[in-house]
């Protein structure tokens, strides 16, 4: 599958600006400072970009405990973002949430979720408002291989296609779920094949292929946007990282480790574009820059910024 | 017919009360909308209309036929997805009313209350907004058994960020679900089984109770009988009793246990420095507790006797009709809870 | 499919005696004085007699709300059962449980589940108990097309499918959950099509025809048995009766209730047993007075039986 | 090495010491399993075994490589599916120990917990046995937000027919975990995540410790401080700040929520006439509330102050350590609840 040259590199610069993020927050979490666990999408670039850069800003996502790549694909503003990441009062959601529940409604982020399937049929429900206030928005929910056993995906499916919702479902199977193996744990070689157990078209993509993600989340959302029912995306990628920021991955094997950094979809990408002409090395020099700076500046700004308030703690638990 | 004034009382069955309510409601905000296993019943999505049963208890009836099935919808036996489709529709701009039929099948999604529902605002810094109802069916005396009769005050209570409403009567049952379906916080809504066919006065026209104040019953001035929903209608019936026998008993309905009226309870039992909490459910970590434990505290050294407290039995609900009686509250158990405070 | 006609007309008295039974609880029912609510079995037969005929005593079933028909073709014992249903100490559960929960862990059976999907990941758990113990038992649940929507059944099939369990899922398809049809619940037209998103064999068996249900059991419990794991039938058939005992079924088509009562697998079964040169009406006439009488002595013996003592309300919360 | 009697005291993690429960139940008795999440780590069913991570938090390490992949079995992330099988376990025959990962997961399951593992055997008339264990470590400060540090030590004490264990040391952890293995009912096993690496003396050999009996971790004549779980260290902490100002505090550390040591409890508050209660979690129908009331009712105007109460804020957990800090139960906040108490 082709997309436009012009797509892909945005596409591509889209993606390197959540590579970069990600990397960041690694290093920056090995100094000890940032509360909590963080888990990365390092290698999972091409799946909510694919899907984001197609959806508009009032559509809504959920994601998952691994939600940054989701949110800066939506269009989420990344000084914020960081200060989320540090508990502090400028961030996204006033320290309250952290990494894995980072959340921008302004932006139709309805939130990370730490429950694992958590997302799910939140998405459904947001379909649910969409399609009841016949605005013409569409849903996305994105969960991982491990959440593709709980039971409230069964649920939504089937909800979801019985009312005909406006809802993709996007399956992240990076073969991992925790320490646990998917080939393990889940007893059909593609999650995709249990779409048909709710009339639901289910495809399995290469996410290391940017083409392949793009064309499938268009046909997806395409499909929501016209009324036509939910769909779901599968979307498989070897884990390139650890779980968390600091999972040394003990119980895997150094060869599945390395051959899985061996697909990843920058630098496929990346060759695609020069096979097409692009110059990347510009483009990576560029942006490097600017993200770059961009997140000097956040990270220093996060750092420097105040608490939350110890007075406020019981704010937010209800709205008046 | 005559024109009626909005002083004007009318009765009605507890049934109809939480039905106004939601029509009313439905009538006001096209948002509101309402989902449950089979609260259309049988009439699904464009199946005809005659016959379908509005919920198990009927407390849905007729919405469809008025609202339409894009607003009234049945769902699948899912209550996991269901909720969760709840919470997401709230957050995506309705205000839905979820009718889980059993108090009893809220453990099916009790993380889409207690982790999602619950904690979603607090989480996203005061982002998102959760305007929605989970009504529910509590209590036994059916002869429901175990997995039919739960009430669950105590675990809806516990977990910050819900309200947790539950009426006694039919004015109650319509005041508090419309301020509770207008509340833009997760409320659970819990409404004993044996209260739909009871029937009260109302006022004519439908208006909301504010949420987080009590109610009193009767007054009195011996001792306080503060009760949970349904309890209520005991601790009146115990009232009459100690009546007869020259003691003056105030009955109150909570309402809301969460905001709970700590305020209004301390008032009453300053002035009659005995009070007796009735609740259905088993006694550990309960309302009963909660209660006792913050009116000794506000009222130390000031109580003329302790806090007597009858709950349930501490087993599951039992199906044998004696057995189900003797586990349950009773007016005689209110009564001779009544009488160990007044003769401490 | 034929089987032998010593089995079939086995299995049709098995059958007549669920019916005879649920008949008369009907009929005694409208006396007033059985508490609670019942849901009977009429027009399942096949299934729960197909499935248990073939079972040993030691291997294990979970339930449903409507657990009469697999208590008896289990070989529980018909006065502890009525017994239970009036509340009386003589019952199975010593009035503990009634109708919707009644159980003979002496039989295998481990109990009838009011919590709709309650029983499935109960029996996928008894399998496992079967396998770790090696002691050859299998365990098989049944549950209604209401269930079939409930996470916790997918939840269940992946996991008696990557441990290879030796459960069988029997899908008792009535086309209804009290006043909802699975044509506008389920996604799908087949619930069994679900099974292929957990590699379990799912089978459609029209439970009218009592010799296909009878072999899919067979074949499902033999693959059980043999270690092979899993396998999911759905068992087909028009519900005869309202949901619960004095549901008038308002909400259903006056053509629709005649029609599924046109199709009864008693009736059905006795034809094919005429043709087989079988005399049913002896069968049925002898039958009818045997557990005709044993039903008399039952209930009148329920009746009259005592009430648990109220003392012993704090019984059996806890073993000691 | 020196050879080792059964007196000797061995210093250990509390990890450690739940490991060993596990191991030590294992070898005795071929019918108990241990299943769940990531429990045996990436060695899955086959795998390598070298790495294999024995659980988030490390207590199961090691099982599988002595026990084989039949009786430690990683699950998938199935909460409800899981917990259905290990009731279905527990009555097939086995004795299943389930590792839920965290308690805020539990809602997961909590039809299986509430209405299958805590009633089955009470409505089936006692034919039902269920000895199953379900672990879970609970609580905050690790910054792992709201969805990652809930208690609930309320709504499992709640529901009649579960036990509920809260060790606060190796030696509790230790000796209430094969207590628990050795019981016939389904046991709610809470930890602690603060403990996992605290270390404590504990005997050379495993021995089971009585459920239902509280352990007095500091004696004192002062007041006493009862705490559940690992609020004991901060209640440690506290009463060794009171001694320097010269009170005398006794510590308790309850150990099992349900069956309550009511009767040990009533025995110690007697002599001090002084309570406070220590819990992490929403003060709403919780333990503490459970054990004023029921204190405030034995021990009715025999106490010298009102009983202080140190709970979490009622608010989900917070992200942001100053908010978190706050939220949780503090040892300053134990101090300040004591000085309350003894001023009265
Ligand atoms: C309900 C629930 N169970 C377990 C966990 C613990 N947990 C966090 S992430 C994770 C693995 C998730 O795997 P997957 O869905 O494949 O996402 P990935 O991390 O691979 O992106 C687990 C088990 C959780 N957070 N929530
Ligand atoms: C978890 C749960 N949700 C809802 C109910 C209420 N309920 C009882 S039976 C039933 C319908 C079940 O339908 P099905 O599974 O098809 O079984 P059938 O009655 O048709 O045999 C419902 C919704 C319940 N008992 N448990
Ligand atoms: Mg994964
Ligand atoms: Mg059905």
């Amino acid at each position: 599958m082709m997309i436009s040259l012009q797509t892909l590199e945005h596409s591509f610069r889209e993606m390197l600006r959540i590579r970069l993020f990600e990397e960041r927050v690694r290093r920056e979490f090995g100094k000890g400072d940032m509360p909590g666990f963080v888990h990365v999408y390092v290698g999972a670039e091409a799946i909510a970009v694919g899907v984001c850069s197609q959806l508009e800003q009032t559509d809504m996502i959920t994601s998952t405990h691994r939600g940054h790549g989701h949110c800066l694909a939506k269009g989420v503003e990344i000084a914020p973002m960081v200060a989320e990441l540090y508990g502090r009062e400028a961030g996204l959601c006033h320290g309250r949430g952290g990494s894995m529940h980072i959340a921008d409604f302004s932006k139709g982020v309805l939130g990370a979720n730490a429950i694992v399937g958590g997302g799910i049929g939140i998405a459904v429900g947001a379909a649910l408002a969409a399609q009841t206030l016949k605005d013409g928005r569409v849903a996305v929910t994105f969960f991982g291989d491990g959440a593709a056993n709980q039971g409230v995906l069964h649920e939504s499916m089937n909800l979801a296609s019985i009312w005909k919702l406006p809802v993709v479902f996007v399956c992240e199977n990076n073969g991992w779920a925790e320490s646990t193996p998917a080939s393990y744990s889940i007893s059909v070689s593609d999650v995709a094949i249990r779409a048909a157990g709710y009339s639901i078209p289910g495809v399995v993509v290469d996410a290391t292929d940017y083409s392949a993600m793009h064309v499938a989340a268009e046909q997806a959302i395409l499909r929501a946007r016209m009324g036509n029912g939910p769909s779901f995306i599968e979307a498989k990628f070897p884990r390139q990282v650890g779980h968390f920021v600091g999972d040394g991955e003990a119980y895997r094997s150094r060869d599945d480790r390395k051959s899985a950094r061996q697909l990843d979809v920058i630098a496929r990408t990346r060759l695609e574009l020069e096979s097409r002409g692009v110059d990347v090395g510009a483009i990576v020099d560029e942006l490097g820059k600017l993200i770059g700076g961009e997140l000097d500046s956040a990270f220093a700004a996060a750092r420097d910024s105040k608490w939350p308030n110890i007075d406020e703690l019981e704010s937010y638990v209800y709205s008046n | 017919m005559s024109i009626a004034t909005s002083s004007q009382m009318v009765e009605m069955t507890f049934l109809k009360a939480l039905n106004d309510a939601i029509s009313f409601s439905m009538r006001n905000d096209s948002r509101v909308i309402v989902l449950g296993e089979d609260i259309a019943g049988g009439a699904g999505q464009g199946a005809p209309l005659e016959g379908s049963m509005g919920g198990t208890f009927g407390v849905t009836k007729g919405l469809l036929e008025e609202f339409g099935n894009a607003r009234v919808r049945d769902t699948p036996i899912s209550e996991a997805g269901i909720t969760a489709a709840t919470v997401g529709a709230a957050m995506g701009g309705l205000r839905p009313i979820l009718d889980l039929m059993w108090a009893s099948f809220a453990p099916n999604c009790f993380d889409q209350i207690l982790n999602q529902a619950a904690k979603l605002r607090f989480m996203s810094g005061g982002q998102a907004k959760l305007p929605l109802v989970i009504r529910m069916a509590v209590g036994g005396g059916l002869r429901a058994a175990a997995q039919h009769s739960d009430t669950l005050y105590p675990l809806f209570t516990h977990i910050p960020g819900l309200k947790v409403v539950v009426p006694a009567t039919p004015e109650e049952a319509r005041g508090l679900l419309i301020a509770s379906i207008n509340d833009d916080n997760p409320v659970i809504f819990l409404e004993h089984m044996a209260l739909y066919r009871t029937t009260g006065l109302v006022q004519l026209e439908p208006i909301a109770m504010e949420l987080g104040k009590l109610g009193i019953m009767r007054q009195g001035s011996d001792l306080t009988i503060a009760c949970v929903g349904q309890a209520a209608l005991l601790g009146m019936d115990a009232a009459e009793l100690l009546a007869k026998e020259g003691i003056d008993a105030q009955v109150i309905s909570l309402r809301t246990l969460q905001p709970i009226d700590n305020e209004g309870l301390v008032a009453c039992v300053k002035e009659t420095s005995r009070l007796v909490v009735v609740e259905e459910g088993p006694p550990r970590c309960s309302i009963s507790a909660d209660i006792a434990a913050s009116i000794n505290e506000s009222l130390f050294g000031r109580l003329l006797a302790p806090i007597g407290r009858v709950n349930s039995a501490a087993t599951p609900v039992p199906f044998s009709p004696p057995l189900e009686d003797a586990h349950l509250p009773s007016v005689a158990r209110i009564v001779e809870a009544c009488h160990r405070v007044m003769t401490f």
